[in-house]
């Protein structure tokens, strides 16, 4: 018997469907990869559509899980279609948030050299990745690539009792000293710690490997900060750049920090002249 | 009797990715049977260029969910190729640990989650809860041993953040090696269960003539790096892996094909059986002559049971090497790593079959040119092939239009077909 | 005081009586990219691991006795009703042996307000009763200033000190307990000489500090210069990531969280140690934020540890042990913040946002 | 066994309901029944909570001003003030306006749940010290709430006061809280004063903000506020320093002036920084400050 109420106040088992564009299917993935709180986590939605885990669907949703980003106009259109179902449409990892990886071909700002580079002359359709709040309005982020298990536990539970949900507005450096790690710029690595939004327990830090902002900036996030002490720190604008603009989040600061170096390096060169 | 029908399956469920089945018989005859591959490309090979080296493991290993490890190493190897960089034993042996890890968890996702309910009469795992209480307590077992093991050796179970090109940052914790491998000698019980779950299945009786390609083992039944070779008899070198795979464009196919000397190959649990049945752990090939399961096997089927066969494999041959981990001493886990000019190609075997990354850099470690063929890519033909074929055995047989949808529908399944994948 | 004399030797029977009981200490736990020995307290179940010559641990002893992350009770939840259960997360006392002045003191500033003040925490409470406290003499590292926070010695706070002579420790020895533990190995009293040596060593270290602060009036003046631009530059620098708070010896504030659990039958109020200078700190329900700019938040940490703890306790809050200098990314250490701040005039040679 | 460090328990068990110096009193909540919501306006509800032991209800007590801290387990815990007056103990009224997580759950709890009740915490308004003297009340919207215990305990003890006058603004007259009580009050001989921002068809009563109507009662010709005088300040920040500044300016000493502040709470005990201002804790010296006080708190206003 599941749970119909919590101290009195009448639970909702939402309906939810989980969805997914231009991705990896990682990010469901993760759900499917709770294995000892699984049971726990079905009983609390009602699963209507599942495609990566199973047959039956329905469209007959409240809440729709959504992972990807959108690079085709089939995409956008179905997205729409999803929105207008759904009451709360949750974007669910850094490809539905921020565009994720898929967004690194937007670079180059030329979608024919991207195609050819991969398929020749045979004709593909795609767009510029996008983020899905680029097409329709999302109601809640998941941040993460990949989304981190505990997290979306505790929304959906958050969800089914009506209690807020909100994501740490501090940066992972905070759970990276609480894990008590040693910061790996005193090992002589880059991390996007100090300007990412938390909530990830700081997962690669902990593994001896510097973040690379999947989850996007935190509130108040002193990214010029960040990039000066990088500078100082003797790591190469290309490394800063790199992780900047690895996952989506960081795209603006990416780009300003590109034009800045493109042109002190066509100083250096006309002065070499 | 002469049967007519038009099945159409949008969005084949329980596989990863986006994919559609046409079958269309008119009093007989097939006039149409398609495997159509609709989703969206996201262009890594394009992505990736001017990226410094130490972008392509991390960016690489999200070309699939499922398999991020697999893409992971596959990519590492790949740059430790063209640096000439040559891995130590013990970082070698942890690789391939976390890959055997990768391997028993994805197996035992798709035998469980996505192939069972199929035989069990449900659409998904999830009225199997109720129904089957024992056997989805036991998938979640395993699956999380396997995936634990993964955060143990890897970070994390998905897009892992230990493995880097020259190494490992860290090395795992003895004592959760220790608890690690308790917990598989228990597993060991668990899947000789799940053989004899598999064994009440009926497997159809399904054969097509068909060539398979996979790693050939050297001593050991092949995961990372190796020879490729076919059991039509070709052999080659990792870094000719084009000549192996001979991609090319399909209409209906946002991904690419692949032929050797056929019009289609397989790759997988089942080709690398075919290729290396010798070298499996004599418990694995027991297990797998008792199934009927003997090279070669041309029942695309069985690719289910050579899964559980693999996952014995893998789950004994962690064993033993994490008792070798836990009675050595232990090195530094990384080298340091000097990028040059150059070339390299990896081939490792992912659950799905082989995977191939290349890439070739400049004089600065930037990424110039980067290829990846993916298992499901050379899948797709010999999957359209099987669909054709089917067809045909189902019309001149008079079967049911649900029965052929189901069947149709497991065939490509068996494959575990990874398409989102295939279309990085 | 009592005063004892050991030889070196004799320090590892020392640790071996003390091992029935769980030892923390400092080791070394990596390398940084120059070749630096990285040290911090961990549980030591080899006398060899032991490296009580260690320069200074990256964080201090602090998860022992005020967790990052910590349970303070849970719940059962059932109709209508619920029970709660309170734990402290302590079972078994612990030896801490190696801690240096600066971070007893911290002890004994913790405890002023988590035990003395008005409803003290019993989750302290209990950590804190059940150390066995061995410090140990250091030697000043570029971003020490306790001897300017007048935390450079401990005179109570701990069991016992030591303090290397070369070829001998000489021990402070201030409970009962410690004394008792001395009788198991072998110890002598100092003589005239000993004192000597000790009084040179001392002497010695105290020649060996490098950094200052000016602490003169220091209250006074962080209320007159409350408006100062300087406080701005330190703002923009400042990446408001909280490190500081986590590896300070004494910074308690905190943050409280309820959960309740995926299966909907429990819950649980968890407390984690907070930072002032993160962005949320201060913000109220409804979303005003009544520090929103990082130099407000950044000033209100220096005003909190040497203005508000002066004015309650009479003395500061800072222990001078120079952590948060070592882990500041952004460069921001407490002598060059009070030194500008008194003189109203920004660092040069250091860029702040958009390099001003 | 010997060298074993003996394991000190500091506190064998909880004794209930403990004096502010002992240990057990830090997680000590009582236990409480939510025995009667009223929905005040469409954001505000009142709440009648009551501790469930009665030996406890009545050793509960507190003084008008004071908070408690309200939990309900796995939810949240807040400060509420204490809405009611101090003779009914620990069967006390909290008005709550729904504004996040927990109280927008509290919104949805219907009587007979139980929640967690830790307190009372903080300064209260002197009301010993004003008896005989004039007491001017001025709150702005949700600031009527830690009013009206001192509204109530001026009621019980009517005529120990000197002139009691209420002024209360609201934005617009579907936000006035309590108004049920508005004619008791004023039959207690209390002037009671009610102004709204924006009025709606209904609406007979003035217009304005409440400094409105302080400026006309400080022009009356016997308006004049002498030393007998204390004020009580209660609302949003800037109308309290606007209120403040013309009340002293009609001659109210500052330290006879008292404001209730908000700061942000997790523990109301005094540890856990977040409701400091400057570096004074407001669960500890206030939540009530006199205003020279809070003149002298940096950052307060
Ligand atoms: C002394 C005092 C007396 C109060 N009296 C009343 C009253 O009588 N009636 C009334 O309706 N309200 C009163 N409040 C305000 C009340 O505490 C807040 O409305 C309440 O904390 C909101 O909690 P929430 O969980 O619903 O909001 P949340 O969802 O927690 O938060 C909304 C915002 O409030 C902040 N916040 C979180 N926890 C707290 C907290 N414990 N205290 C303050 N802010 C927090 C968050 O930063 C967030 O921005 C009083 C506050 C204080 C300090
Ligand atoms: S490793 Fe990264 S996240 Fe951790 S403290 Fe250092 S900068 Fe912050
Ligand atoms: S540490 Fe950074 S990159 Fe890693 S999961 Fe967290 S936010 Fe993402
Ligand atoms: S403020 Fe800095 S120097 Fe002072 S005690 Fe804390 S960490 Fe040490």
């Amino acid at each position: 018997m599941p749970v119909d109420n919590y101290l009195g106040v009448p639970l909702h088992r939402p309906k939810v469907a989980f969805f997914e564009f231009t991705a990896c299917e990682g990010c469901q993935l993760q759900i499917l990869n709770n294995e000892a709180t699984l049971l726990d986590f079905l009983s609390l939605v009602e699963v209507v559509a599942f495609r990566e885990a199973m047959t039956e669907r329905s469209d007959d949703y409240e809440i729709a899980f959504v992972e990807g980003s959108i690079t085709r106009a089939d995409e956008a259109k179905r997205l729409k279609e999803i929105r207008k179902k759904a009451k709360v449409l949750v974007a669910m990892g850094s490809c539905a948030c921020f565009g994720g990886v898929n967004q690194l071909k937007n670079r180059f700002n030329n979608n024919k050299w991207v195609k050819e580079q991969v398929y020749g002359k045979f004709p593909v359709e795609s767009e510029e990745a996008r983020p899905l709040e680029d097409v329709v309005t999302v109601d809640l982020n998941i941040y993460g690539c990949p989304i981190k298990k505990e997290e979306v536990e505790k929304i959906v539970t958050n969800l089914v009792l009506g209690k807020s949900v909100s994501h740490p507005k501090y940066p992972v450096c905070m759970e990276c000293m609480a894990n008590e790690n040693i910061c790996l710029y005193k090992m002589g690595e880059p991390c996007l710690g100090p300007v990412t939004r938390a909530g990830c327990d700081a997962w690669c830090p902990g593994s001896r490997f510097g973040c690379w902002g999947c989850r996007g900036p935190a509130d108040a996030a002193n990214v010029e900060q960040i990039i000066s002490i990088m500078e100082e720190h003797k790591f190469s604008a290309d490394t800063i750049i790199d992780r900047l603009e690895c996952f989506g989040g960081f795209k603006k600061f990416a780009g300003e920090l590109k034009k800045r170096t493109a042109k002190s390096k066509s100083k250096k060169k006309r002065a070499a002249k | 009797m002469k049967i007519s029908c038009d099945i159409k399956v949008k969005h084949l469920s329980r596989v990863e990715g986006h994919g559609n089945i046409h079958i269309k018989i008119k009093g007989g005859r097939v006039t149409e049977a398609q495997w159509e591959v609709v989703e969206t490309p996201r262009f890594f090979e394009a992505m990736l260029v001017g990226k410094k080296w130490d972008n392509a493991p991390w960016i690489c290993g999200r070309i699939c969910g499922i398999c991020s490890i697999g893409h992971t190493l596959a990519s590492i190897r790949a740059v430790e190729n063209a640096f000439g960089i040559v891995p130590s034993e013990q970082t070698r042996k942890l690789r391939l640990l976390l890959k055997h890890m990768e391997t028993l968890q994805s197996h035992v996702l798709h035998l469980y989650f996505l192939a069972a309910p199929d035989f069990l009469n449900t659409g998904s795992v999830f009225p199997l809860i109720k129904s089957h209480p024992d056997v989805v307590a036991r998938a979640a077992r395993i699956k999380l041993l396997a995936n634990d093991a993964c955060d143990i050796i890897g970070g994390r179970r998905m897009h892992p953040t230990t493995t880097v090109v020259g190494g490992f940052t860290m090395l795992p914790d003895r004592c959760k090696l220790e608890s690690l491998k308790r917990r598989l000698e228990e597993a060991v019980t668990d899947l000789h269960r799940t053989a004899e779950l598999f064994r009440s299945f009926p497997v159809p009786d399904f054969v097509r003539e068909t060539e398979f390609v996979s790693l050939r083992g050297n001593g050991e039944y092949p995961f990372i790096g190796g020879d490729l070779v076919s059991t039509d008899g070709v052999r080659m070198k990792e870094h000719d892996y084009k000549k192996m795979t001979n991609e090319y464009t399909v209409a209906r196919s946002t991904a690419k094909w692949a032929r050797l000397s056929r019009e289609s190959f397989a790759v997988g649990a089942l080709a690398r059986l075919n290729n290396n049945f010798a070298f499996l752990h004599p418990a694995a090939r027991e297990l797998s002559e008792s199934f009927g399961l003997r090279p070669v096997n041309h029942n695309p089927f069985m690719n289910n049971i050579a899964q559980l066969v693999e996952c014995v494999h893998v789950t004994l041959e962690s064993i033993a090497m994490i008792n070798e981990f836990l009675d050595n001493e232990w090195d530094e886990p990384r080298q340091a790593v000097k990028h040059k000019k150059g070339k390299g190609v990896s081939a490792v075997e992912v659950p799905r079959g082989i995977l191939y990354h290349c890439y070739e850099f400049d004089s600065a470690g930037k990424i110039v040119r980067s290829d990846c063929v993916i298992p499901t890519g050379q899948n797709h033909a010999n999957i359209q092939h099987d669909l054709t074929e089917l067809a045909a055995q189902s019309a001149s047989m008079g079967r049911k239009d649900a029965e052929i949808e189901l069947l149709a529908e497991m065939l490509v399944r068996s494959y575990d077909p990874c398409i989102s994948c295939s279309v990085h | 005081m009592i005063f004892r004399l050991i030889n070196k030797r004799e320090l590892r029977e020392l640790f071996d009586v003390l091992a029935e009981n769980r030892i923390i200490g400092p080791v070394q736990k990596g390398t940084s990219h120059d070749g630096k020995a990285l040290y911090a307290f961990e549980p030591v179940f080899d006398f060899d691991d032991l490296k009580l010559d260690y320069t200074s641990t990256a964080r201090p002893a602090k998860r022992y006795f005020l967790p990052s992350h910590e349970t303070l009770c849970t719940f059962s939840v059932h109709e209508n009703g619920w029970e709660k259960t309170v734990d402290f997360n302590i079972h078994e006392p612990h030896v801490f042996f190696g801690m240096h002045a600066c971070d007893i003191n911290a002890l004994d500033k913790l405890d002023k307000v988590l035990l003395e003040s008005n409803f003290p925490t019993p989750y302290y409470a209990a950590k804190r009763k059940n150390m066995f406290i061995i410090g140990v003499e250091c030697t000043p590292q570029p971003s020490c200033f306790c001897r300017s926070m007048g935390t450079d010695s401990a005179f109570h706070g701990f069991d016992m000190f030591l303090t290397d002579l070369g070829d001998s420790y000489f021990v402070e020895v201030q409970s009962a307990t410690a004394f008792n533990f001395l009788k198991n190995i072998r110890t002598r009293e100092p003589k005239e000489k000993d004192h000597a040596r000790y009084m040179k060593v001392v002497a010695d270290k105290n020649s060996m500090f490098t950094t200052s602060v000016d602490t003169t009036d220091l209250a006074k003046i962080l209320d007159m210069e409350f408006q100062s631009d300087v406080w701005k530059y330190w703002g923009d620098r400042c990446l408001s990531c909280g490190t500081c708070a986590s590896v300070c010896p004494t910074c308690y504030c905190y943050g409280v969280e309820e959960s309740v659990d995926i299966d909907l039958k429990g819950a649980k109020k968890k407390k984690h140690l907070y930072s002032c200078n993160l962005i949320d700190f201060a913000e109220v329900a409804g979303g005003h934020n009544f520090r929103p700019e990082s130099h407000s938040r950044l000033k209100y940490r220096y005003y909190h540890k040497h203005r508000g703890f002066m004015e309650e306790f009479e003395e500061s809050l800072c222990v001078g042990c120079g952590r948060c200098s070592e882990a500041c990314l952004a460069k921001i250490t407490v002598p060059e913040v009070i030194a500008s701040v008194r003189s109203g005039v920004k660092p040069k040679g250091k860029k702040g946002r958009h390099g001003k | 066994m010997e060298n074993k460090l003996p394991f000190v328990d500091v506190l064998k068990d909880i004794h209930g309901y403990q004096r502010k110096a002992d240990l057990g009193s830090f997680e000590y909540s009582h236990k409480a029944e939510i025995t009667n919501v009223y929905p005040l306006t469409s954001n505000e509800k009142l709440y009648q909570i009551q501790i469930v032991d009665p030996d406890m209800r009545r050793r509960f007590t507190f003084q008008p001003g004071q908070f408690v801290m309200l939990e309900v387990p796995g939810v949240g815990e807040a400060p509420f003030s204490i809405s009611s007056s101090p003779i009914r103990h620990g069967d006390i009224e909290l008005c709550i306006r729904n504004v996040g997580n927990l109280t927008n759950f509290l919104a949805r709890v219907e009587r007979g749940v139980q929640v967690g009740i830790t307190g009372p915490f903080g300064t209260s308004f002197p009301l010993k010290e004003m008896m005989g003297q004039n007491i001017f009340l001025i709150a702005g919207g949700l600031g009527i709430a830690p009013l009206r215990s001192p509204i109530l305990s001026v009621l019980e003890n009517r005529s120990r006061y000197a002139n009691v006058d209420i002024i209360y603004g609201a934005r617009q007259p579907s936000e006035l809280l309590f108004t049920y009580q508005y004619d008791m009050w004023r039959k207690f001989d209390i002037s009671l004063d009610i102004i709204v921002e924006k009025p709606d068809a209904q609406w007979k009563g003035p217009v304005g903000l409440s400094t409105d109507i302080l400026r006309k009662k400080l022009a009356e010709p016997d308006g004049s506020l002498s030393n007998n005088t204390y004020a009580i300040v209660c609302g949003p920040p800037v109308m309290f320093k606007f209120v403040c500044n013309m009340l002293t300016e009609a001659g109210i000493p500052m330290q006879k002036m008292f404001v209730s502040l908000e700061r942000r709470m997790h523990c109301g005990r005094g540890k856990c920084c977040r409701c400091n201002v400057g570096s004074t804790y407001t669960c500890l010296k206030g939540p009530v400050f006199d205003y020279w006080s809070v003149m002298n708190l940096k950052e307060a206003i």
